[in-house]
């Protein structure tokens, strides 16, 4: 029996005996949820995890957090359109976080310091598999195949590891030895390279297939797609991926006075950008599609990289969006000149997507070239039992090959890529579906976790900081091979990750546990099972959401009392 | 040591033997010459103590409060309206057991606005929970208030030390000042169980549900009726040590074997004493004077009425529409004697009307003349009175 | 017991005066009670105050009604209604004036004794306060105390310079009054 | 991915080693979301276990001691309504007579500062008594139900302020009490809200090293009276201090010596649409438009007074805001 006190006084701390949990309707939890950046990586990386890492000293860990997922950041730092930066929530509140530049210095660091991938070398009697293409597909593929425990051969018809990033990637926009140390730091990882061994000339799919338990193709696109208008060609055609190609081995390009290309993607601006740095006085761009800008849906935008092409046009090349070649002015066999008009997709009544031509806007420009640069297709030798004769694959979304089991693929030869960082995202979902064929389990689709959206954050708890720009070459000097962009200082990397608003993760700030009116938040540094650095002590929470609504990143929310 | 000294004048000397940290008090009349004194003594430098100059009565009774849960010995004093002002307080010390002195300079209670003498003040504030002591001159005043600290600290209850206004704070007569060593005999130095204390950092002052609220208040009372055996206690370990006893809970003088007896508090049973000395061919009358109102001594007050069958009730307040306070609740405590003396219930000098030693033979004359009548002011003079207020 | 009432004025020092009177007494040995009729009277008011001596203890609190002294602290106050009143027959009356007692006493209709109290506490204190000087000269009339027992009470209250010019003019009011004029009458009051 | 936190060590283990004192425990009663519970915890972990708290009647009184339990881990008193300042005072008597330096803080509402309270707290002030006084601020008697007190805003409605025909909430103005509070020529008088919990302890420290007279007034939502989510409290709180309605200030000896900025004072609207108790100012009426205009008035008018207006475009600034930091390291 309660006994009363004298003048009714009280314990302290004694209202804990009243569990005011018991009022709750509605329970906070902690919710890891992919920031905008997360999501939008085709790589897969985490920004967010990396950038908390390295915004509290911890930058190899922030490295590693970024190799599990693409282990080649110094390439894709540089590479990449980083879609991560434009999904940014930041880049609502003042400006983007600049994640490429500490992809990159991250990338950079590890080659400088000789970071270790998280690999161990797979047993004697591990079960093999084969990557067919050493591109940025085949070797994400051969790299996440290794980390499973398989023994790896990377199989390339070509002297050296890189594929695209080696064929069609200036040096100016990814130095050739930072992608050699990179190739060649994974490659030493354990992975059983075979140079020059093309798929139908030195081995076929069905040998592959019998001495291995499962084959990833990364092909990529080799073949050259036809291209004429109306019919006509010029006899002297060259295509923009050839011409790049040769610049790169060998050094040599054709002369000209003034030339159009014939696109709107990566290659038509590198063959341009090229064209400028080996003197052709005139380049000019021809793009049915229109330039990047804000409010511009990417389907109608140029597929290019906008950074590259504000750093095309800043060197001279001349772009003409929405507009198509009507004819081609030819004397003889030879172009001096394209007959242009202004033109745009519509959409139709019916739904159908049309592009129309604006009557009235035809010009004349002359010209002494025209290169196509329009995109490739994939050179189905070796594979065209694969193929029936479609330009791409058609595989699943986590690469298995429908009718065929046990292959999978990835990369630019299937639609709709055409980045490294996708090549690398196919690489690591194409090797997590092998290891599950090979395993004999069925394949899982990556769940789609909403994002943290800008309006999901309290912004009220962010101060206002500018982003840390790289150095930029500035547009007289850029001739050569000399990078364009240069490296974050270590500051500005640091800098740039305290930047991050760490959508959808606890970054430990301490509003929850400072704010509780109930005081029914506890820190703690030991128990973060979670992820984060707090637990709700749920008999005395009441459910009020003040936390939820405080968090800063979006981490708590609200859920229904069961 | 035998002195002359202002009844006010006494009880701040008293005050400061009883060595208090704390004293707050805001100035009335006729308090105003405890409080200087008090106040000189402290600029002089003979008590050393912190003197709190409050704004109102309200705060001089929650200082003390205060400082008291926070574990120092405390004092203040009021009177009249400043009684009232501060019963919101008083009821709170009470109930929250905490022991504080305070000294009520006996004042009637406005409008009319009046300064002079009467109880209504005490008596209005009779259900605060406080045990209330009244006394007949200084040199009891003196030795209750060192009383009284004892009784309040032991018993966790605060007391209320009741002076005649004027009559008794503003007189000067010989008075016994005991000695500091005395005092320090007698009175511990402060202690309450339930002094606030970082390292003991318990609460006070909570609510109380349904549930444990009538416990409470029964604790309370149970508290106050205990109260009365170290009321007993303290008045016989002072006696022991001074020669002196002020009279316990209730204080029986005159003829021991009277039908005829009067009951009063406070000083007017100077005045009656004397005069039953002058008028021995009144017949023998047996005088009662109760020293402590609360805890109301049934007990002791039925021995003393054992044989009287004429019990005189004279007080010096009165609740109107009711009647006489005191005499109510003598009549109540009578209730239960086989053979109940008749209750003759009486104001006397409301308002610091002058009580002549003549009252005793009018008195007397009134009770031998009549059965008892209702309540009645009894030197009321109905002359000055339009007639339909008479 | 000796029942004095003392009539003065706000500021005059009344109380002061019973008190002292009642210290004095009781300092020698006698049981003294002094207590003002205390009223919310300002400075400048008529105001009373109240001494009884005894040779046992009082304990009554009533006011004086009908006392065997009147000191009366100036003689304006003669004219305030009830100043006189209920004095015991025989009473003495003792009026701080500079007049002499006899013109006094006509006005008044009974007989008085007067003290220039005023004047003297001029000279000797440098103030017009009177009540020091009417105490010496109500012991030198009444001869119920010893002077001796007024000066230890001024002492106690008194330091130093006000002391000493207290003394003096003490000394000085109780020459100007005859010794014993109301010492039977007093003793009858006592006995 | 809902993922429940599961721990290894005992929840009651991790409560009793939490890096901060806490001198309120968890259990007291308080409505979800409550500001006053909040500000309170912020003021006792801020003024550390040596302090004695005298606690006027209201509702922070009420939620944290309902017999036979207590939140406070500190020696806390509840006496009565209006008599804090002078309880604190004697707590303060009676330490200072027993050569202690425990600090004592007096706690007390709106309605026991501004109103009832106001006398002894006055004299306390007077007196020089070495007293933190800090108010919670929710601008009405909440304990009692939501009637209207002197801290009231103009306009707001409340039980005793309601809305009619003839009447459109309260008519009177909020009374500006740190004024009056910092004419007692205190060393230390400041506002602080919620919102700005860091804020709040800086200003709680600075009042802990003063000898004397201190006073705090701490802007504390009432989801309930004002009629807001209780996951919105700070917001509003912080809602308050931008749009100007309630001026984070810092008055030494009655001299105004610092104000938190405001770099872009937000609209007073944007403050009153989130509360019920401003509802009918967003009505189609004439006397409506008028009221929020005498509001938006009343906010430039203390953003001019004071000064708040900064020169920077952040939404509010960086000085004693509460920006935060990885690994909870925040200003101040």
């Amino acid at each position: 029996m309660t006994e009363l006190t004298r003048g009714a006084f009280a314990h302290p701390g004694t209202s804990l005996a009243f569990k005011t949990g018991s009022w709750r309707v509605q329970l906070p939890i902690h919710q890891h949820r992919p920031a905008p950046c997360h999501n939008a990586c085709p790589a897969g990386e985490d920004a967010q995890a990396y950038l908390g890492l390295l915004a509290t000293g911890q930058a190899q860990q922030a490295w590693e957090a970024i190799v599990r997922a693409n282990p080649l950041p110094a390439i894709t730092g540089r590479v990449c359109h980083h879609p991560c930066e434009s999904a940014c929530n930041r880049g609502q509140y003042d400006e983007a976080i600049g994640i490429h530049g500490v992809e990159r210095f991250l990338g950079d660091e590890a080659i400088r310091l000789g970071w270790a991938y998280p690999v161990s070398q797979p047993a004697a009697d591990a079960r093999k598999v084969a990557v067919v293409g050493a591109g940025p597909a085949g070797l994400s593929a051969a790299y996440h195949m290794l980390r499973a425990g398989y023994r790896v051969s990377l199989f390339d018809s070509l002297p050296e590891a890189g594929g695209t990033c080696r064929m069609a990637i200036p040096p100016y926009r990814l130095p050739r030895n930072v992608l050699d140390a990179e190739v060649g730091r994974l490659l030493a990882t354990g992975i059983d390279f075979r140079a020059q061994q093309q798929l139908g000339r030195d081995m076929s799919l069905n040998e592959l297939r019998q001495d291995f338990g499962s084959v990833f193709l990364a092909p990529g696109t080799q073949k050259n797609r036809e291209w004429s208008i109306d019919g006509a060609v010029p006899r002297d055609l060259h295509v923009g991926l050839d011409l790049l190609k040769e610049w790169m081995t060998v050094g040599s390009m054709i002369q000209a006075t003034s030339v159009a290309i014939i696109g709107g993607g990566n290659t038509a601006v590198d063959m341009a950008r090229v064209l400028k740095r080996c003197g052709v006085p005139q380049v000019h761009i021809i793009t049915h599609e229109a330039l990047p800008a804000a409010g511009i849906p990417a389907e109608d935008a140029m597929r290019a990289i906008p950074r590259e092409i504000a750093q095309a046009q800043e060197e001279g090349v001349v772009i003409h969006p929405h507009r198509g070649i009507l004819r081609l002015i030819l004397r003889g066999e030879r172009v001096v000149g394209v007959e242009m008009a202004h033109m745009k997709k519509l959409r139709r009544p019916d739904g159908r997507v049309e592009r129309v031509v604006f009557e009235g806007t035809e010009t004349v420009m002359h010209v002494d070239q025209v290169i196509p640069a329009i995109g490739q297709q994939v050179d189905d030798t070796g594979m065209a039992e694969l193929l029936h004769r479609l330009p791409f694959f058609s595989p699943d979304p986590q690469g298995a090959l429908p009718g065929h089991p046990g292959v999978f693929v990835g990369g630019d030869a299937r639609p709709d890529r055409g980045s490294v960082s996708a090549a690398v995202g196919d690489g690591r979902r194409g090797a997590l579906a092998m290891d599950r064929f090979q395993r004999g389990m069925a394949a899982e689709a990556e769940v789609a976790v909403a994002e943290v959206g800008f309006e999901q954050l309290n912004l009220n708890y962010f101060e206002s900081a500018p982003r840390s720009e790289a150095p930029i070459l500035p547009p007289e000097q850029r001739r050569g091979q000399e990078e364009i962009e240069g490296s974050l200082e270590p500051n500005q990397a640091r800098q740039e990750a305290e930047r991050c608003l760490s959508c959808g993760n606890c970054f430990a700030c301490d509003n929850c546990w400072t704010l509780c009116p109930d005081s029914a938040v506890l820190k703690t540094t030991e128990q973060a099972a979670d992820g984060s650095h707090y637990v709700f002590d749920y008999d005395y929470c009441k459910g009020c959401g003040l936390c939820a609504k405080e968090c800063p990143c979006g981490y708590i929310s609200m859920q229904d009392e069961a | 040591m035998r002195q002359a000294l202002e009844g006010s004048q006494a009880i701040a000397r008293a005050v400061a033997l009883c060595r208090p940290q704390v004293i707050a008090a805001y100035p009335i009349t006729p308090q105003t010459h405890i409080v200087e004194n008090i106040a000189k003594l402290v600029a002089d430098g003979k008590l050393v103590c912190e003197y709190v100059s409050v704004e109102s009565e309200f705060s001089a009774a929650s200082v003390v409060l205060g400082a008291a849960v926070a574990g120092s010995r405390t004092y203040t004093a009021s009177a009249s309206q400043g009684i009232l002002l501060m019963s919101e307080v008083l009821f709170n010390i009470a109930g929250n057991r905490v022991p504080i002195v305070m000294t009520c300079a006996n004042r009637a209670v406005g409008a009319p606005l009046s300064i002079w003498n009467d109880q209504q003040d005490s008596m209005a504030v009779r259900d605060a929970g406080w045990i209330q002591l009244y006394c007949a001159d200084n040199q009891e005043a003196v030795d209750t208030t060192i009383q009284a600290y004892r009784i309040a600290e032991r018993t966790e209850l605060p007391v209320m030390v009741c002076v005649d206004g004027f009559t008794l704070t503003h007189t000067l007569e010989p008075i016994d000042m005991p000695s500091q060593e005395q005092v320090d005999a007698f009175l511990p130095p402060y202690h309450f169980a339930r002094t606030l204390d970082p390292m003991k950092p318990i609460s006070l002052g909570t609510l109380v549900s349904p549930d444990f609220y009538p416990e409470a208040r029964h604790s309370h009372h149970q508290a106050l009726l205990n109260a009365a055996a170290e009321i007993v206690a303290a008045d016989a370990d002072w006696c022991a040590l001074t020669g002196r006893s002020q009279g316990s809970l209730v204080q029986v003088e005159g003829d021991a074997d009277a039908s005829v007896a009067i009951l009063t508090l406070g000083s007017v049973i100077g005045t009656l004493a004397d005069a039953r000395e002058m008028h021995p061919e009144l017949g023998p009358v047996k005088l009662i004077r109760l020293r402590a109102f609360r805890p109301f001594p049934t007990e002791t007050l039925l021995q003393a009425c054992a044989g009287v069958t004429d019990l005189v009730v004279l007080e010096r307040a009165l609740s109107p529409g009711g009647g006489g306070i005191v005499g109510a609740e003598v009549k109540a405590a009578l209730f239960d004697m086989p053979n109940p003396p008749r209750v003759h219930n009486f104001a006397v000098g409301l308002g610091g009307r002058d009580v002549p030693l003549d009252i005793y033979p009018r008195l007397l004359q009134t009770v031998r003349s009549q059965s008892p009548r209702p309540f009645a002011v009894f030197d009321v003079d109905l002359d000055k009175l339009p007639a339909e207020d008479r | 017991m000796i029942e004095v009432r003392i009539h003065g004025r706000g500021g005059q020092g009344n109380v002061v005066a019973a008190y002292l009177l009642a210290t004095a007494a009781i300092d020698e040995g006698h049981f003294g009670q002094a207590f003002p009729a205390f009223g919310a009277e300002r400075r400048g008011a008529p105001v009373v105050s109240f001494v009884r001596i005894a040779e046992r203890t009082l304990r009554r609190r009533n006011q004086v009604l009908q006392p065997d002294f009147l000191i009366v602290q100036d003689r304006a106050l003669l004219k305030v209604p009830g100043v006189l009143d209920g004095l015991r027959p025989g009473g003495g009356i003792l009026v701080n004036t500079s007049l002499d007692a006899a013109t006094l006493s006509e006005q008044v209709g009974s007989a008085v004794v007067t003290l220039p109290a005023t004047q003297l506490a001029r000279t000797h204190l440098g103030r017009p306060v009177p009540n020091t000087a009417l105490l010496s000269a109500f012991l030198t009339l009444t001869q119920i105390l010893p002077m001796d027992a007024l000066t230890r009470a001024l002492e106690q209250k008194f330091r130093g310079d006000i002391l000493e010019r207290n003394l003096r003019l003490i000394e000085a009011a109780s020459q100007q009054v005859a010794a014993g004029q109301w010492k039977e009458r007093a003793h009858a009051a006592g006995a | 991915m809902n993922m429940h936190t599961h721990t290894p060590i005992p929840i009651a283990d991790l409560r009793r080693s939490q890096p901060r004192f806490q001198g309120i425990e968890s259990g007291h009663r308080a409505c979800l979301g409550c500001g006053e519970a909040l500000a309170a915890r912020l003021v006792t972990e801020a003024a550390g276990p040596d302090v004695m708290i005298a606690n006027a009647t209201g509702c922070l009184e009420i939620f944290t001691t309902p017999w036979p339990e207590s939140s406070w881990r500190l020696p806390w008193m509840h006496s009565l309504f209006e008599n804090t300042g002078a309880i604190a005072a004697g707590m303060e008597a009676a330490l200072k007579a027993q050569g202690k330096s425990t600090k004592v803080l007096a706690f007390g509402g709106d309605g026991g500062t501004f109103d009832i309270g106001f006398q002894s707290l006055s004299g306390m002030l007077e007196r020089g008594h070495n007293v933190l006084y800090v108010c919670y601020d929710n601008e009405a008697y909440m304990n009692t139900g939501i009637q209207r007190s002197s801290s009231t805003p103009h306009a707001a409605m409340t039980t005793t302020s309601p809305v009619g025909r003839d009447r459109m909430g309260k008519r009177h103005l909020k009374k500006d009490i740190l004024s009056i509070i910092a004419s007692h020529h205190i060393p230390f008088a400041a506002s602080a809200s919620v919102a700005y919990p860091s804020d709040i302890r800086k200003k709680v420290r600075r009042a802990m090293e003063i000898e004397g007279p201190t006073f705090l007034l701490i802007h504390s939502p009432c989801p309930l009276g004002w009629g807001h989510d209780g996951a919105l409290s700070i917001e509003v709180a912080r809602l308050a201090v931008q749009t100007g309605l309630f001026p984070l200030i810092e008055l030494e000896r009655g001299e105004l010596i610092g104000t938190m900025p405001l770099r872009q004072p937000r609209p007073v609207t944007d403050y009153l649409r989130l509360q019920q108790r401003f509802s009918h100012l967003f009505k189609d009426d004439s006397r409506a438009r008028e009221e929020l205009e005498h509001l938006q008035a009343l906010a430039e008018r203390n953003i001019e007074y004071y000064g708040l207006k900064g020169n920077h475009d952040d939404p509010c600034d960086s000085e004693g805001a509460d920006t935060v930091r990885r690994g909870g390291q925040r200003w101040a």
